[in-house]
């Protein structure tokens, strides 16, 4: 048994990195606002869909109007991750503006409830204007990076199978690895980052402070949704469909991603999201072959959240969480 | 026991040029599969608005009531109450997906209205011998063995890996499929949920490349399907697929693209191009609502005209009073030998098409709908 | 306008005789127009005006009982309507009682959960598993399925098991906080549901996905309960104990109790207040609320599958609650029924309406923005709106005002019991 | 010349009328006090002139200058630093990143290496704690940082809101030192304070504020003496 | 006789030791003060009191009873009440429903008889309610009863938030800055409150406090902590002439006072 898990465990990884780094780079997008505003950010896991479908749908245009041949798919494709990333950015501080600063002296939970409606709004949103346009809102992209590669870990030693990918896995792992060493810098190492931070703790004063909370708020939703959006174009590359329900199960898994993580903290999103990524693939290889039979793949959420629950009963706040005990 | 809902007929709005029949349809207007919702309902709609006539004729104004039940049996219950106490809808056409016609039917049979479903194969559908329940389709117990018959004898599939969606019609259709490969001696090297909405298959995919297969079966829909055909392609998964009924849809060409070529599908709907009533059919519906014809949409057509012949002879004898729901469902029930465009239609006593079919197509380029490679009959 | 409602305010007579007139208009409306929801809905409307009155508790609550068991069942009985709406009422009060008991563990006691759901799957699947033939599958003795008449029983055993798990949740959960509790109380609901759905295998306890078909209806004395309009009176009964004790717990030591909690828990602490058994009788009798109407959900439904019990049903129990007024039983109560309604008869009848309207060719919509796509375009915009606009909910919580005439009296005795100085003056500034 | 001067000013919480028309003046390297009971509107006055309120009538005049609308970060960047009632410090920041915060708008790092300098001459309990998280700091410890934190920014104007509160005497007793200390360098300074003697004692003028009015104005000594003042205030 | 008799308590934060080896005897129906300059550690004594921090080492003990691992709430079942140097109330309730809290251990209702509202019940409950207005007209609060606590003044929340400690019926009662943000005026009327609820209520008091002139007035009884170490113990006066606390903590200017 335990040799055939070994067998599998190098394509596993590498299809759980793939699936966890886009759980990180959402989760991101739910710490960073959770992290400001206390917010679960329900909308996000939508943006992320929105980003999808304006990025298919630029390289559906750009397919059409013969660009995409006539330029390196690369560079099509930092093109289109640019523009979708700007895209959703606005989108994010919009509904920012719109939907949640009314409620910023409203009771918590409130905003939640707007979230939620923001979340709808934009499902059907999409759905309308997809199925407008194309009469099915299932949308398949053009395939791209298509390429197959094996690294084959089979010469490295014969209990390893080889591990079979695409380009494009390749292409979302090193993105997602840039945004993330970006985001960490960006929030760690800059004043506009340690405003966020300050911001989050305590807006009143952060304002006697020179800083512009507002600004500031919008600044948070905007690097959380663009990279969101950008995500959301290198899953459409990664997977090929899309439609607009993609947001809710991936925004969820995203958000226990965060959690596990510790939410609020941007490197327990991306830890957590990795995690999640490889826990869940790992599962639906290997839970077969664990118990003998009786529990199989589609046990394998239940095996992830187990083990978030457990992680979470022993360190409450989150992996990288810090506890911080209340002073009294 | 006693029943206390029963009561006033009453007078029914209606009035003017006769009193009016409702007949509902009741599939998924809105969410994943409201292609295929649409399709019946509109099929239906086609078939009804070619009766007005002869109705009229008798004195009654048919109407369609058309209800979604967005693939959500709470929905669909939901519907189904308002449509039992709507004493005016004599029948319902419907529905898509099984997991939504077993719950509901039972508040059919409840307010004694007779429904005729168009695409339901799940066999708790009619096994549980409701007189209202009746469908023109195939039963899961059929297309799930014609399917391992032909995976194992056409195929020459001797180690077979099944994977289904966990929804009421992919596990039954699943578990039909791998208890009929089994007794054909097919050995079963794994048998695995997915979970629907998601896009990533690639654990379930990689135990499927350590098995080494010579066959996938897949139960459940197109969404899934192509995506999962697509990622064992990518794998390096060559082998061939094969899905049941809900794989028969031009969006699992779309999503798989050339990944599908050597996928086997077999489905409980004729090809209505095949036949001249076919073509006729598809040519009214392309004029009327300037749409393609779906693969369910002729069974929804056949379903209403069913429904309507036994209506119509409800009728008769019942002095211009509406027909009695028993009687309606009665009537329907018996039913031999109706030809529709693409079925004949002849009910046994717990309501399944004794004429059902099964078709078995493949794709062997990257366009919908596949070959067909065989047609099998009871 | 103003002038007409400061006229009114006091006047207890004239509310009384304007409700009822009200009452009487609507109610004649439903009763001569059968299928008009309008008039249905204008007929519940009374019930939330009659909130508002003045007038004293008992009366209102008098007045309630009187619409609800004798008014709304009767004058919508005549039409072919009838049915529909005592469904819509129904349900309205299973979401009611469930919105209720959320409103427990997250209004009064703080505690975000998001699988709240799990509890109403628990309560069906009891029913469920027992009243059909599946219990046969693993249990040795007995024939199954039962007969009608455990349901009753039933009822209390779901309450029971649901207020168990809620116990078994909660000792896991309860270290951790808000946010973070929100996530495990979902993945809790997860798991409970993907559960359900799979454990066919290796005993088949649940059926799986196929859900369990042919749940055999409530009876007593040979009386079967198989429509809406029975089903309605179980509801309006079980639902007529939770409110009373919702409102009981509220008030009481352990209401106190909650909030104590969920305003501060080191404070609360060191008030003597155990923390864990307090979180857990929050969960506990929150679940049991659900519970219990899960067992009356399997019965109507006849059939009990996993999909009725997703995390957007959870969702929407917790939309409810904030919504109508997190803490504030009057609210929740309005905001469930509002929520319900809406979904299940506002929007299915407007959908209905404009198909209708495109079947006959009098307005063509594209096919992409068909009404019946739109539902959840709708629900989204109609949650924002309210959002922005009702920020503390439909009917905010209000604390209880205490009477401090009669407290005054009552407190001199404490004087003389404990303390022999006469404290009056003292620490006053 | 005044360098601050609030004008028939009006603040309300929602209907809750805080201040009834205020009128206040400070001038140019002043310590200005305000003195008065729990509730009576001392913490509203402060933070009606950084911005935090807005009145709703009057005006406040900063250098010459209708600041009354002006959003809080924008008067923080015009020299007006505000250390508010219980200290509010960032908890999860630390020690050195909360001084950080207080000179946002300084782009040179070199100058903010020296006033934190500046700050560990007057705080040297800061300089031991630069990693500490703020929040786990004792009340003492994070009057400290607050105030540190204001200095900062090198403000013309000081805010201070009860810096004594809830300070061992030994500290009020440097607080007080520093305060005048950094009067003496030139900064204006606002000191709200319970601890009225104490204020009054360096303060060269003082206001009484009750319910929202000024009752009494006057030189610090004459208000120390002045018969009502003891009886309400002092005792 | 001691009630309170505290033995080598310690305790740490990460590298910090903010509680060290600390011995206190605090004898019962004295008023005692804990005094000690910022960060010394007294507050974090008070946690390890009322079990809201767990001590590292050393014991408490009241009367015979060690309090050693035993969670908030048993500790206040045992008779010890405090309030918080950042007032920690129940924000959204009523300020008399905050004092209710209060008497919660004394309250027997539970699950059975709160649904069916016994006679038992109602009658507790009734009062209670009139216990609690008891404790608000005790120390003032009575007229705002139907209040939010929140929208109190500052002052006022901490005189509810003795009335909230007193409505448990402590035998020991801790105070964390009680005259913190009180003008001299009002803090001599808590000097006097404070008297009057020892003699009234027969309950032993042990405060922590800056200001020295209500603490030289009131205790009986002082102790000194810097750096978490008790660096002295003694009466009033003697503390106020002791060169160590009055260099780590009273400053010169204590010497003389106003
Ligand atoms: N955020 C607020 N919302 C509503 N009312 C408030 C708010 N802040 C203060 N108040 C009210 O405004 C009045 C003035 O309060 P303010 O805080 O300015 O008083 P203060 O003089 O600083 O008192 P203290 O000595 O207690 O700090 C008080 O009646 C207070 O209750
Ligand atoms: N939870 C905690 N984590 C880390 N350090 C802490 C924690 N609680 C207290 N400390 C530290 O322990 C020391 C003692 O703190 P404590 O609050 O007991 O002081 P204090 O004597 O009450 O001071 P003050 O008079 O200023 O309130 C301080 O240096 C403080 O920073
Ligand atoms: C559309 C089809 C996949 C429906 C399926 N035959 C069912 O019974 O659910
Ligand atoms: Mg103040
Ligand atoms: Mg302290």
């Amino acid at each position: 048994m335990l040799a055939d898990i070994l067998q599998s465990l190098p394509q596993v990884l590498v299809d759980g990195i793939a699936l966890g780094a886009i759980y990180a780079v959402i989760a991101l997008g739910y710490t960073m606002v959770y992290g400001i505003l206390e917010l679960i950010n329900f909308a996000h896991g939508e943006i992320f869909m929105t980003g999808a479908f304006i990025g298919v749908a630029m390289l559906i245009l750009m397919t059409g109007m013969g660009w995409l041949a006539a330029m390196p798919a690369i560079l099509a494709l930092i093109l289109v991750l640019v523009v979708t990333s700007i895209l959703t950015g606005f989108m994010g501080v919009g509904i920012e503006r719109m939907a949640y600063r009314p409620l910023r002296n409203s009771p918590k939970l409130i905003t939640l409830i707007s979230a939620i409606g923001v979340s709808f709004l934009l499902q059907d949103l999409v759905r309308f204007i997809t199925e407008y346009k194309r009469g099915n809102y299932i949308l398949t992209g053009p395939s791209m990076f298509n390429e197959q590669f094996s690294i084959k870990f089979s010469s490295i030693s014969s209990s390893f199978s080889d591990a079979f990918f695409k380009t494009s896995t390749l292409i979302l792992i090193i993105a997602v690895v840039i945004m993330m060493i970006g985001l960490d810098f960006f929030v760690n190492k800059t004043k506009w980052g340690m405003a966020m931070r300050a911001v989050a703790q305590d807006r009143e004063t952060a304002s006697l402070m020179s800083i512009n909370v507002n600004k500031v708020i919008s600044l948070t939703f905007f690097i959380g949704s663009a990279l969101g959006g950008a995500t959301g174009v290198l899953f459409a590359v990664q997977y090929g469909t899309i439609d607009p329900y993609i947001g809710f199960i991936l925004g969820l898994k995203a958000f226990t991603a965060a959690v596990l993580g510790g939410i609020g903290n941007i490197r327990g999103a991306m830890a957590g999201g990795l995690m999640l990524g490889i826990l869940e693939m790992f599962a639906a290889a290997n839970l077969q072959l664990l118990t003998g039979g009786i529990f199989g793949a589609e046990y394998k959420d239940v095996f992830a959240f187990a083990i978030l629950i457990v992680v979470l009963i022993f360190k409450p706040e989150g992996l990288f969480g810090k506890a911080v005990t209340e002073k009294v | 026991g006693c029943n206390s809902s029963g009561g006033s007929e009453g007078s029914n709005g209606g009035g003017g040029s006769g009193k009016v029949i409702k007949i509902a349809t009741q599939t998924p207007l809105s969410g994943g599969s409201a292609t295929l919702g649409e399709s019946i309902k509109l099929g239906a709609q086609l078939a009804l608005e070619e009766n007005k006539k002869k109705f009229e004729d008798l004195g009654y104004k048919l109407q369609l009531q058309p209800y979604d039940d967005q693939a959500d049996p709470k929905k669909g219950v939901a519907n189904a109450q308002l449509i039992g106490s709507d004493k005016s809808i004599l029948g319902v056409v419907g529905h898509l997906n099984s997991g939504v016609s077993i719950p509901s039917s039972e508040v059919y049979e409840k307010y004694k209205v007779p429904m005729v479903s168009p695409a339901n194969t799940a066999t708790e559908v009619t096994d549980r011998g409701l007189k209202t329940v009746n469908r023109i389709v195939a039963r899961d117990d059929f297309q799930g063995p014609a399917g391992a018959d032909f995976a194992i004898n056409k195929l020459g599939a001797k180690k077979i890996f099944v994977i289904q969606d966990k929804t009421a019609y992919g596990t039954g259709l699943a578990d039909a499929f791998k208890k009929a490969a089994e007794d054909a001696g097919a050995e079963i090297l794994g048998y695995e949920g997915i979970t629907v909405g998601e896009k990533d298959f690639n654990g379930v995919l990689t135990q499927v490349l350590s098995k080494k297969p010579d066959l996938v079966f897949f139960g459940g829909l197109y969404t899934e399907g192509g995506q999962l055909i697509r990622q064992a392609r990518d794998k390096g998964i060559k082998i061939p697929f094969m899905g049941g009924d809900g794989m028969d849809s031009s969006t699992l060409v779309e999503i798989a693209g050339d990944a599908v070529t050597d996928v086997y599908y077999t489905s409980v709907a004729a090809d209505a191009s095949k036949t001249t009533e076919g073509k006729d059919f598809s040519s009214k519906y392309k004029e009327k609502f300037n749409k393609n014809v779906e693969s369910y949409s002729a069974y929804g057509y056949d379903s209403m005209s069913v429904l309507l012949k036994g209506l119509e002879a409800a009728i008769e004898g019942s002095d211009g009073d509406l027909p009695a729901r028993e009687k309606v469902a009665e009537e329907i029930r018996k039913i031999q030998d109706f030809q529709g465009v693409v079925t004949k239609v002849g009910f046994d006593d717990i309501g399944d098409n004794k004429f059902a079919k099964v078709y078995i197509y493949k794709f062997s380029e990257a366009k919908y709908p596949g070959v067909q490679e065989g047609e099998i009959s009871k | 306008m103003n002038k007409l409602t400061s006229k009114l305010k006091g006047n207890k007579l004239a509310q009384i005789i304007l409700l009822v007139l009200y009452v009487l208009v609507t109610s004649l409306s439903l009763y001569l127009a059968q299928a008009s929801v309008t008039a249905f809905l204008l007929l519940l409307f009374s019930l939330l005006l009659l909130y508002y009155t003045e007038l004293p508790d008992r009366l209102k609550w008098l007045i309630a009982g009187v619409v609800l068991i004798g008014v709304i069942p009767f004058v919508s009985s005549t039409g072919p309507g009838y049915q529909s709406y005592m469904e819509v009422a129904t349900v309205v009060g299973i979401y009611v009682a469930m919105a209720l008991g959320l409103n427990i563990v997250v209004g009064l006691a703080g505690l975000l959960d998001l699988g709240f759901v799990a509890f109403f799957a628990i309560g069906a699947y009891t029913y469920g598993i027992f009243a059909t033939g599946q219990a046969a599958n693993f249990m040795p003795f007995g024939t199954f399925p039962l007969s009608g008449e455990s349901f009753w029983i039933f009822i209390l055993i779901g309450c029971f098991v649901a207020a168990l798990f809620g116990v078994l949740l909660g000792i896991p959960v309860l270290r951790v906080k808000g946010d973070y509790l929100a996530i495990v109380t979902l993945g809790f609901g997860e798991i409970i549901r993907i559960v359900f759905n799979n454990l066919d295998k290796p005993v088949n306890i649940t059926n799986g996905a196929m859900g369990l078909a042919s749940v055999k209806p409530p009876e007593i004395f040979g009386y079967q309960f198989v429509y809406p309009n029975q089903f309605y009176f179980i509801v309006l009964a079980i639902l007529f104990l939770v409110i009373l004790a919702v409102r009981r717990f509220e008030f009481s030591k352990i209401g106190r109790s909650w909030k104590a909690v969920r305003e501060n828990e080191i404070a609360a602490q060191s008030m003597g207040i155990h923390l864990v058994r307090t979180k857990l009788l929050a969960f506990a009798i929150g679940a049991s609320f659900s519970g219990m109407m899960g067992v009356v959900f399997a019965a109507k439904q006849t059939f009990v599958d996993p999909t009725s019990f997703t995390l957007l049903e959870s969702i929407t129990i917790l939309v409810m609650v904030i919504l109508g007024g997190m803490g504030s039983v009057p609210g929740v109560i309005l905001g469930a029924a509002v929520i319900t309604i809406l979904n299940l008869q506002v929007l299915t009848e407007v959908t209905n309406y404009l198909n209708q309207l495109s079947l006959d060719g009098v307005i063509s919509f594209p096919e992409a923005l068909a009404p019946a796509k739109m539902q959840r375009f709708i629900f989204g915009a109609i949650l924002i709106i309210f959002a922005i606009y009702r920020p503390q909910g439909l009917i905010p919580s209000k604390n209880p005002v205490f009477d401090e005439e009669s407290l005054k009296e009552g407190s001199k005795k404490h004087r003389k019991e404990q303390i022999t100085v006469e404290p009056d003056k003292g620490f006053q500034a | 010349m005044s360098i601050l001067q609030l004008k028939d000013i009006n603040t309300y919480y929602g209907g809750i009328h805080a201040l009834k028309g205020i009128s206040i003046s400070v001038e140019k390297g002043e310590i200005v006090t305000l003195i008065g009971s729990n509730g009576a509107g001392k913490s509203t006055t402060l933070k009606t002139i950084s911005g935090q309120v807005l009145p709703k009538t009057g005006s406040v005049i900063y250098e010459g200058k209708d600041i009354s609308k002006q959003p809080a970060h924008i008067t923080a960047q015009t020299g007006i630093a505000h250390v508010p009632e219980g200290r509010r410090i960032f908890p999860r920041l630390t020690v050195k990143e909360n001084l950080e915060m207080g000179a946002f708008i300084v782009k040179d790092k070199k100058v903010i290496k020296e006033r934190m300098e500046q700050v560990f001459d007057y705080f040297p309990r800061l300089r031991e704690r630069l990693t500490q998280k703020g929040g786990t700091m004792s009340g003492g410890e994070q009057q400290m940082l607050a105030m540190g934190r204001a200095l900062m920014s090198k403000p013309s104007l000081l805010l201070l809101d009860e810096p004594s509160m809830g300070l061992a005497p030994v500290i009020v007793e440097q607080i007080f030192d520093i305060i005048s200390d950094l009067n003496k360098e030139g900064m204006t300074i606002l000191l709200v304070e319970q601890n009225a003697f104490q204020a009054l004692q360096i303060a060269n003028r003082g206001y009484v504020l009750q319910t929202g009015e000024i009752v009494m104005a006057g030189q610090g000594n004459e208000l120390i003496t002045n018969e009502s003042v003891r009886e309400a205030y002092l005792a | 006789m001691s009630i309170l008799t505290v033995s080598n308590l310690t305790k740490q934060f990460g590298g910090l030791v903010a509680v060290n080896s600390v011995d206190m005897t605090v004898e019962k129906g004295s008023i005692t003060a804990v005094i000690g300059p910022n960060g010394a550690g007294k507050t974090t004594f008070f946690n390890l009191i009322t079990g809201v921090y767990q001590p590292d080492n050393g014991n408490v003990q009241l009367g015979s009873t060690s309090l050693v691992g035993l969670k908030p709430h048993e500790i206040s079942r045992h008779g010890i009440a405090r309030t918080f140097q950042n007032i920690r109330l129940f924000s959204n309730i009523t300020v008399l429903e905050n004092v209710m809290v209060g008497l919660h251990k004394q309250l027997k209702a539970g699950i059975v008889g709160t649904l069916f509202q016994t006679k038992k019940v109602r009658e507790e409950e009734q009062r209670a309610k009139e216990e609690a207005y008891h404790w608000l007209e005790y120390v003032g609060l009575a007229k705002h009863l139907n209040e939010d606590a929140q929208n109190l003044s500052y002052g006022a929340q901490r005189r509810l938030e003795i009335a909230r400690a007193l409505a448990t019926k402590p035998k020991l009662l801790l105070l964390d800055e009680p005259a913190a943000g009180m003008n001299p005026r009002e803090t001599r009327e808590l000097t006097e409150f404070i008297h009057r609820m020892r003699e009234d209520l027969d309950v032993t008091i042990v405060l922590i406090e800056h200001d020295m002139k209500l603490v030289m007035q009131i205790s009986e009884q002082i102790f000194v902590l810097d750096h978490g170490e008790k660096i002295a113990e003694g009466k009033p006066a003697e503390i106020r002439n002791n060169v160590k606390v009055i260099e780590a903590y009273l400053g010169k200017s204590a010497v003389t006072p106003a």
